[in-house]
């Protein structure tokens, strides 16, 4: 009985299991391609851990955005440039092994602060305040976060014509 | 109305919602190549010939016999192509493919679907990764034709999820949740089904969802006439038949997403909620393929602009009146 | 026009695509080398040649009556109006005269074949262009049409049915009044051909305004037929140099507007519509009765000299060039063969439009390979 | 916009009509009195005056006869390499006495090439065949059948 | 009649911007003429205001005029005529108008002629004005005019390197001595808040003049001597005489009349002026005769081995200007400026005739004269009267002046001075007879110069005989027979206590100076009129005191080891500073920042990768740093 | 109770944030920088919801931050594939070594 | 007794079936059947009949990326849309304010898009 009682742990283990794999293969892989599709599996992994997290909304979102348009405008990214780029196998010259330093320290520490912090005892609280998920977070998104919102809509339309510009093509309309 | 979710996660219900899920996979299965049948058989009579009928009895068994000879025939593997991702792709298209049909409420009781809170933009967020699939597998046969056609249907598909999530929106702010099974019932309650209030969505969903299945008007990427076979034109074998068993579990996926928005999925007065589902679903797939048998394909590029052009306006349009029109009443 | 123009030379890298033989959309075995850059094509170049048989060639050594099956296998679409071209040829050079009853019989037939010709033209181009069924319905009408000429000459394709001075047998019993049945049929067919497709606006988007080219080009690439009509030039051999006794019907010529494809198209439907009305003119006039060959001598032999006469084919004007010396067989033959002249044009047309315009132009040229290659 | 509706509509209407397919292996096509399929040679008439050979554009008929007894000729060999006939019935025409006809057969697709090579015999076979499957079709030569069997 | 006294100093400044505007090529004739007349009529004005000031013993107050505030003071520019500066005026253009004619005859004939006027008149506008100012300030001011004209006029033969050296010299020196008086009128009019005379000598006679720590008497004693160090400079006294001789290569006139008459008497005037100042602080006066005392002896002791004529003049002047500052200094106020008066008239004929000496033979080296009586009658006869009178001969000019001072010495307690004196004396004797015998009798020692040698025309002789005569009769303005009269006009507003008019005649004393006057124009007769002594066996024998007169004491060559030494020592110093350590240490900076610079250019590798690093490893380090000081986990 | 300890899942955080530092500051193809540094961001993501599921008050203003660092990611990725495509246009490379020049 | 995971147990379970499927038929029970010697003639890419030339490069040019980026922007649009419409009955008039307000910067966005003639294909 017990054993399906706790299915979300072994459930959540997996998943990690499966996203530090991806993260791990993003390292390793030689051409750009599988990168991409590693970065691909690590953000389905994610949306998989909000879900275990009871943030449905935002698990949708993440699989929607990331999996779904930023994976896409990454791998057509590749495909416009060399895709046949292969990095050279793993060296260790002097400047990666500096940084193979620093994120392992910085992971340790953060680690070690992690282990030694006594987290707070798991309330049971319900955070969707009573209706679905997506209710929830549409109830604080338009009551209490109305201005982050309209800057949301600010920081498309800029993100949008400053790509827009980069990307176009110059021939036709003026010179470079 | 019973849920996976009412009662308590224990042995057995873990055994029902595995044999659930086999069954509609059978289910599906079926579906997928009786539909099949059924689309040579519907183009044949409007073509004034009879269809496939010389496998089992009235063919019946004709789609079961292709799929047996690709699975005998040999799948090659070109040589200048990647191998692990040629292998990967119709995988990483299929599975999306599939999964997408567990959040599609077939009947009343829910035996076979989840009952998660966001159905619709599950469904949505779920077919974007097929695109992933699509683009892999074209990349992966490193020739010409078939990269440029890869590109050129990951473009459309992308270009057409817009407007097919903008409509949904239509049905939800309508609904009033994006779960789909609160949608049916919201329908059988309110006894109006969505069709009718939400024409406009209606028809941008249309449109939209033909494009998304890359059939008629808007089937370029496989276009034989100009780019030969699009991006599986490596494809042969089992391996191409992956690529096709996609392409229909999407129709079906989406014919039941089209009869739980827009025609009150399992509701409906006399008959059973899931003949209720199948008769709104066949409709769906009949209406695919008698579009497939008239209409000629449009030009690439009106395609796209088509889309950003009238479909998204036409989409936000019908929000926004949607969203007056509720404020009001 | 340079092929790569020295702004960008270095950015654009062109792609050779080859629209070859293979190719599902080519009419037969045609060859197109397409140069594109990105979408659009920078320059096309035909490839021909992969269907000749040198009949030509053949012919120097073949008696005139033998050269007749020959000319079936030129426009494979319309052997009739291949045979007729021939033995109108001889028959002007012999001054024959040829009987009332063959002359109707030939005129019924040729128009009959000139409609299965234009019916298979707008199955094939609306296939290319993505409408799967009116392929078949049209060749459900073109199979009437075939059954009819099966049951006058013995064939489907291959006719071999005009003999020099009239033609080989009489009709069979009967076969008239199926003939007289079908046109009735035949056009309520072109009804529903015009309501299924003509209105639609994909296909509208797909064929209007692309291909155009005007009358002086036309003429200049010596292209004739529906190519130089749809310019807005009323040029139809039948009308203009009237040939047997088509003066005696009243029919008029289609002319397009302004030279794109959709008039093309349009005018094959039009021109089925007009052929009709001949073969309606023509079962009125037939006489009952009467021989259907001529006084011929048993060997034929063509006086020395060059003798020349065109007719109004399916794809455009039709003509055999015959020198002779005397002999019973010609000392040179030369077929006028109009899709070998209509595409011509073709690389002009495709430069600077895209890939999906390639399809619409290159099916509405209406070339037939047979022809072409000779 | 409504174009296409008409177009559908249209398509619509043809569900109902006759399908035209023939089930062909089961049914067989019935072909018109004056097909041209595959020749049928009846040796009794021939004369071996060779004008079919001659006429033929791809001269495909090869035949030889000799004298018999009371000076008339008799065919012995009589082959068309239907490798290369155009099936363009010029040969029937200029037969004196219609020895040579076409008949109404047309499956040609063999597995090799010889099998195209038909001789006198073969064709003979065929004209049986042809006599059987259309005896309305032979009143004149009815009696010529009948005693010419070889 | 005092009131037009501005006038005297105005004409001379009319005629030198008249021959400004005239330029350079003007005729001789007419910037001669413009010049003396003009130069005469200030005299005459001079005269006038002199007879006016005579008769109405009571001091007109000063006429002055506001110049300019600065801050709270304000300075004023004017005017005062006293007894002593009417008389002054009288001599200064005098002596002027006469050096003016005679310089027409000799500068006859030089390109800047013209030139030379303008300096000229320049010269006694400063001179005549500098007499008559009423305050310190204005007197400075004019007292540097003066100085520039000295330096133009010696230095007027520009193209000669040693007149060039020798203006550049006189310049200097008489700076020095400049800087002293300048540091004494601040600090007198620091303490008094003011410059005039009058209100100067009140402070300080009600020893009101104290300033910070410095007490009235001290102060004044320093103002006193820093006084007399300007008058040191200005008149040629022992530290800072060198200049005077070196100035001779200026043309004759110009000596005649600054070096003799006017400019370096301006020194004694100045200490005539302040006497007051100097009675106040007897440490003062008694500086003031001891310099005068000294000067006067070492001056004479050189001119007796000099070679050069103008030379032995100019020695002989400085011995006379020693005299009156012994005067002065011994409190005989009347009888230094008598001596000065005479000496004026005297010293101009000298070296006027020197200048005609010159002028017709062509060159200032004694030996090469010779024999002149024959050639030069008048020029012999004036230059003999001259000579008597600067020996002290009984009715010339020169005895009674200079038998006053000495009697005064001796009546004063100063017997050393006295002593001092008297050699003086008989050596004055000597030399300017030596000069006489050795140019006007014996034989020509050089016949070439001597056959042109002729006497200028009138312009240059009538100066010298008008000269001749009040050498002759100067003396009697301040004798027994008219009852001492100078005295008494000095004594009408001159400062009380002053040593003079009251004294009795000593007329032992008189007959001794006569006597030593004698014996040194016998000495000079014996060695070179009949030569009875050779002059160079006792030059051989006398040995090193020869070499030591004949050396000018090798004060020049000291002067030139202490400060030129000193400077150059101090410049290698500073130079060394300099180019060592202030340049070492900006080069060093500029090595420093270089190396760094070049330390620094490694990091800048481009790779973002590299830099991004960096971040990290900052970040990781912020990281650490927070958790162990908030957390405490580390 | 919720069954997955509030540790483990920053674990998981803070090790993906390390993982995805380290490529970016080693990989040599800039997309893939690009890719490291959406990694780092879904880090910081995944903390995001942790603690608005398991923090101190949980309510649902972890889950909308998570939204919208989800935007900002996407527009980030859109403007920075956009400017990798301009220089690859004009330098023809996307290698980190290459581009360390701005002239070109 | 709500147990929010079955749901996603069940998609899970859908997911694992899914990938069984492919896996299985294509490695498991594919080859048993197929017949497997390549040969060099068919394994050379497909060039409607001649030998394949040119490479298999995609030719640049930016429409294909800018789709994309369109793509992204107005997915996050929907995104947003999704919890508007969903708690609608509950904001009231407001959150349409402020919803239209979104729309319309949006909306800017596409037309500009649109002006600078990124949507055609060409």
């Amino acid at each position: 009985m017990t054993f399906f009682l706790n299915a979300p742990m072994i459930g959540f283990y997996i998943i990690a299991l499966f996203i530090l794999g991806c993260a791990v293969m993003l390292l390793s892989f030689q051409r750009v391609i599988y990168m991409a599709l590693a970065i691909g599996g690590v953000f389905i992994g994610c949306a998989a851990i909000y879900i275990l997290l009871g943030a449905d909304f935002v698990g949708v979102a993440q699989l929607l955005i990331y999996a779904g348009a930023i994976t896409i405008l990454i791998m057509f990214a590749i495909m416009l440039t060399n895709h046949e780029a292969a990095d050279p196998p793993h060296k260790w010259t002097v400047r990666n092994i500096l940084s193979a330093v620093a994120a392992v320290l910085l992971g340790a520490v953060l680690l070690l602060v992690i282990r030694s912090t006594t987290w707070p005892p798991e309330v049971e609280a319900d955070v969707n305040g009573g209706n679905s998920n997506p209710v929830a977070v549409g109830l604080a998104l338009f009551q209490n976060y109305t201005v982050p919102f309209e800057l949301v809509s600010l920081l498309l339309i800029v993100g949008m014509v400053g790509a827009v510009i980069l990307a176009r093509e110059r021939k036709e309309d003026e010179e470079e | 109305m019973w849920h996976w979710e009412a009662n308590p996660l224990n042995g057995p219900a873990v055994l029902g919602m595995v044999i659930g899920g086999v069954v509609i996979l059978i289910l599906t299965l079926l579906v997928v190549m009786y539909s099949i049948y059924w689309q040579r058989k519907l183009i044949g009579w409007i073509q004034w010939r009879i269809g496939p009928n010389r496998v089992g009895p009235f063919g019946l068994l004709q789609t079961a016999a292709d799929v047996i000879k690709l699975l005998i025939k040999e799948d090659v593997v070109p040589e200048k192509a990647d191998r692990a991702m040629f292998l990967l792709a119709p995988i990483i298209a299929f599975v999306p493919a599939f999964t997408v049909l567990a959040a599609i409420p077939f009947s009343a009781h829910h035996v076979f679907t989840a009952n998660i809170s966001i159905g619709a933009l599950f469904y949505v967020a779920l077919s974007a990764i097929t695109i992933h699939g699509v683009m892999l597998g074209a990349w992966a046969s490193n020739n010409k034709y078939s990269l440029i056609g890869g590109m050129r249907s990951a473009a459309q598909l992308i270009s057409y999820e817009i407007p097919l999530g903008l409509s949904i929106v239509g049905v939800v702010l309508m609904a009033g949740s994006i779960n789909l099974n609160d949608i049916v019932e919201a329908q059988a309650k309110s006894g109006l089904w969505y069709v009718i209030p939400q024409i406009l969505g209606f028809i941008v969903f249309m449109i939209a969802s033909t494009a998304e299945l890359s059939r008629t008007p808007f089937d370029l990427p496989e276009a034989e006439s100009e780019l030969v076979a699009g991006y599986h034109t490596e494809y042969s074998g089992f391996r191409f038949a992956f690529f096709m068993l996609t392409e229909y579990v999407y129709l079906f996926a989406m014919a039941g997403l089209f009869a739980t928005l827009y025609l009150g999925g399992w509701s409906g007065p006399l008959l059973p909620g899931w003949l209720w589902f199948a008769i709104k679903a066949f409709l769906y797939i009949s209406f695919q393929f008698w579009l497939q048998a008239t209409m000629p394909r449009m030009r690439v590029d009106q395609l796209m602009s088509f889309s950003w052009k009238v479909l998204l306006p036409l989409a936000l349009v019908n929000i926004v009146i949607t969203a007056v029109v509720k404020a009001f009443v | 026009m340079s092929l790569i123009d020295e702004k960008d030379q270095v950015r654009t890298e062109e792609m050779l695509l080859n629209v070859g033989p293979q190719h599902p959309s080519t009419h037969g075995v045609f060859r197109l080398v397409v140069k594109i850059s990105g979408e659009t094509i920078i320059d096309a170049e035909p490839v021909i040649g992969y269907l000749h048989r040198g009949t030509e060639k053949l012919a120097e050594d073949l008696q005139y009556t033998q050269i007749i099956p020959y000319t079936d296998r030129l426009d494979y679409l319309a052997a009739m109006l291949n045979n007729y071209a021939l033995c109108h040829t001889v028959e002007e050079a012999l001054g024959l005269e040829i009987p009332e009853r063959a002359e109707y019989l030939r005129v019924i037939a040729m128009e009959l074949n000139r409609i299965a010709s234009h019916l298979l033209f707008i199955g094939t181009y609306l296939l290319d262009l993505g409408a799967m069924s009116p392929f078949l319905y049209v060749f459900a009408e073109r199979e009437r049409i075939i059954q009819l000429f099966n049951e006058l000459c013995g064939a489907r394709l291959t006719y071999n049915y005009m003999r020099i001075g009239g033609v080989k047998w009489d009709a069979p019993p009967g076969w008239l009044d199926k003939v007289r049945a079908f046109v009735p049929h035949m056009r309520e067919q072109l009804k529903m051909y015009d309501d299924l497709i003509t209105g639609n606006e994909i296909f509208l988007n797909r064929v209007r305004g692309i291909g155009v080219y005007d009358t002086e080009t036309a003429l200049a690439y010596g292209m004739s037929g529906i190519n130089l009509r749809s310019t807005g030039f009323d040029w139809d051999l039948r009308r203009k140099k009237p040939y047997s006794i088509y003066d005696r019907f009243d029919f008029e010529i289609p002319v397009g507007k302004n030279g794109d494809c959709f008039d093309r198209y349009y005018l094959h439907l039009l021109e089925m519509r007009e052929s009709l009305k001949i073969v309606e003119q023509a079962l009125d006039q037939i006489p009952e009765s009467g021989p259907v060959l001529g006084k011929v001598p048993k060997l034929i032999r063509v006086p020395a000299g060059e003798y020349y006469s065109g007719i109004e084919g399916a794809r455009g004007e039709l003509g055999f060039y015959i020198v002779s010396d005397g002999k019973d067989k010609p000392y040179r033959m030369k077929i006028r063969k109009p899709s070998f002249l209509n595409l011509q044009l073709l690389p002009k047309l495709l430069r600077g439009q895209n890939m999906a315009n390639l399809i619409a132009i290159l099916g509405a040229v209406d070339i037939v390979l047979g022809e072409v290659d000779a | 916009m409504f174009g296409f509706l008409k177009g559908l509509g249209v398509t619509l209407r043809q569900l109902p009509k006759k399908k035209v397919t023939l089930q062909y292996p089961d049914v067989r096509p019935e072909w018109p009195e004056r097909f041209r399929g595959v020749h049928r040679f009846i040796p009794e008439l021939c004369i071996v005056c060779n004008q079919c050979a001659r006429i033929c554009p791809t001269s495909c008929i090869s035949l030889s006869g000799t004298r018999d007894a009371n000076k008339k000729m008799r065919i012995d060999t009589y082959d068309i390499n239907f490798d290369i006939c155009i099936l363009c019935d010029l040969c029937t025409e200029v037969c004196p006495t219609e020895a040579v006809l076409m008949s109404d057969t047309f499956e040609l697709a063999t597995y090799s090439r010889d099998n195209l090579y038909l001789d006198m015999h073969w064709l003979y076979n065929n004209e049986l065949a042809y006599e059987q499957r259309h005896p309305d079709r032979v009143p004149q030569t009815a009696g010529e059948a009948k005693e010419g069997e070889a | 009649m005092v009131e037009y006294a501005w006038l005297v100093p105005l004409l001379p400044l009319v005629a030198y911007v008249f021959l400004l505007v005239l330029g350079r090529r003007a005729p001789e004739g007419i910037v001669a003429g413009v010049s003396v007349v003009l130069t005469f009529a200030a005299f005459l004005i001079s005269a006038l205001v002199f007879r006016s000031v005579g008769q109405s013993p009571d001091q007109t107050g000063p006429y002055v005029f506001h110049w300019l505030t600065v801050g709270t003071h304000s300075f004023t520019v004017g005017f005062e005529v006293t007894h002593l500066n009417a008389l002054m005026l009288v001599v200064v253009s005098l002596v002027s108008t006469l050096v003016l004619l005679f310089s027409k005859g000799y500068m006859h004939g030089d390109e800047r002629f013209p030139v030379f006027y303008q300096y000229l008149n320049l010269f006694v506008f400063s001179m005549l004005a500098l007499v008559i100012s009423p305050n310190l300030l204005q007197l400075y001011i004019f007292w540097e005019m003066v100085g520039l004209c000295s330096y133009l006029l010696v230095g007027f033969w520009y193209f000669k390197p040693e007149a060039a050296l020798a203006a550049k010299k006189s310049f200097i020196v008489t700076r020095i001595g400049d800087v002293g008086l300048f540091t004494g009128i601040i600090l007198l009019f620091l303490a008094s808040g003011s410059f005039d005379y009058s209100t100067v000598f009140t402070a300080a006679a009600a020893h009101k003049l104290s300033l910070g720590w410095i007490s009235n008497d001290h102060l004044v004693t320093l103002a006193a001597i820093l006084i007399f160090v300007g008058a040191v400079g200005k008149s040629a006294q022992f530290p800072l005489h060198v200049w005077l001789p070196d100035a001779m290569e200026g043309p004759t006139p110009v000596s005649a009349l600054i070096h003799a008459a006017t400019m370096v008497a301006a020194g004694v005037y100045l200490v005539a002026r302040c006497y007051p100042l100097f009675q106040l602080s007897p440490a003062a006066l008694s500086t003031v005769a001891w310099i005068g005392g000294i000067t006067a002896l070492l001056a004479a002791l050189i001119a007796l081995t000099q070679r050069d004529i103008k030379r032995v003049i100019a020695y002989s002047t400085i011995s006379q200007l020693g005299y009156m500052m012994m005067a002065l200094g011994v409190g005989a106020y009347a009888y230094g400026v008598f001596h000065l008066m005479t000496h004026a008239f005297f010293k101009a004929l000298l070296f006027l005739a020197a200048g005609s000496v010159i002028h017709a033979l062509d060159t200032q080296d004694l030996f090469e004269m010779g024999g002149l009586y024959k050639k030069m009658k008048l020029t012999a006869w004036t230059f003999l009267a001259g000579a008597l009178a600067l020996a002290g001969i009984v009715p010339f000019a020169g005895f009674w002046s200079k038998d006053d001072i000495l009697a005064a010495a001796l009546e004063s307690g100063h017997t050393v001075l006295y002593v001092f004196g008297l050699i003086a004396a008989f050596c004055t004797a000597f030399y300017i007879f030596r000069v006489y015998f050795l140019t006007f009798t014996g034989q020509p020692r050089d016949p070439a110069r001597h056959e042109h040698a002729h006497e200028g025309s009138w312009v240059m002789t009538l100066p010298l005989v008008v000269l001749a005569v009040l050498a002759t009769i100067g003396g009697f303005f301040n004798t027994p027979f008219n009852g001492y009269g100078l005295e008494r006009y000095l004594f009408a507003d001159s400062p009380q206590g002053a040593i003079g008019a009251t004294t009795p005649e000593n007329v032992g004393l008189m007959v001794l100076s006569v006597l030593v006057g004698l014996a040194g124009i016998g000495l000079a007769a014996l060695m070179y009129w009949r030569p009875a002594i050779q002059p160079e066996k006792l030059a051989r024998s006398l040995g090193f005191l020869y070499q030591l007169s004949f050396r000018k004491f090798y004060l020049d060559e000291i002067y030139y080891a202490i400060v030129v030494a000193t400077g150059k020592a101090i410049a290698a110093i500073v130079d060394f500073v300099d180019r060592y350590i202030i340049d070492g240490i900006v080069r060093l900076v500029a090595r420093i920042v270089a190396t760094i610079g070049l330390g620094l250019k490694y990091t800048q590798t481009g790779q973002i990768q590299a830099y991004t690093a960096v971040a990290a490893f900052g970040v990781l380090i912020l990281v650490a740093w927070a958790m162990w000081s908030i957390g405490g986990v580390l | 109770m919720f069954p997955i300890p509030t540790g483990s899942l920053l674990a998981l955080g803070a090790i993906l944030f390390c993982i995805g530092l380290y490529g970016a500051l080693t990989k040599r193809n800039l997309i893939i920088v690009l890719v490291s540094i959406e990694l780092m961001l879904n880090a910081a993501n995944i903390n995001l919801v942790t603690f608005s599921r398991l923090g101190v008050g949980p309510n649902i203003s972890g889950q909308v931050f998570a939204l919208f660092t989800i935007t900002v990611a996407a527009a980030e990725i859109a403007v920075g594939l956009a400017l990798l495509l301009a220089i690859f246009r004009v330098r023809k490379t996307t290698e980190v070594q290459d581009l360390n020049v701005h002239k070109h | 007794m709500f147990q929010y995971w079955n749901g996603y147990l069940f998609v899970a379970l859908f997911i694992i079936l899914g990938i069984l499927l492919p896996v299985a038929s294509l490695w498991v029970i594919g080859p048993l059947l197929r017949p497997n010697h390549p040969t060099q003639g068919k394994r050379t890419t497909y060039e409607s009949g001649l030998e394949p030339f040119g490479d298999a490069r995609v030719r640049y040019n930016a429409r294909y990326y800018l789709f994309a980026l369109l793509f992204v922007v107005f997915d996050v649009e929907t995104l947003f849309l999704y919890p508007w419409a969903v708690s609608y009955k509950r904001l009231g008039m407001f959150a349409l304010v402020e919803m239209l307000i979104f729309l319309f910067l949006l909306v800017i966005g596409l037309v500009y898009a649109w002006r600078k003639k990124v949507l055609e294909w060409t």
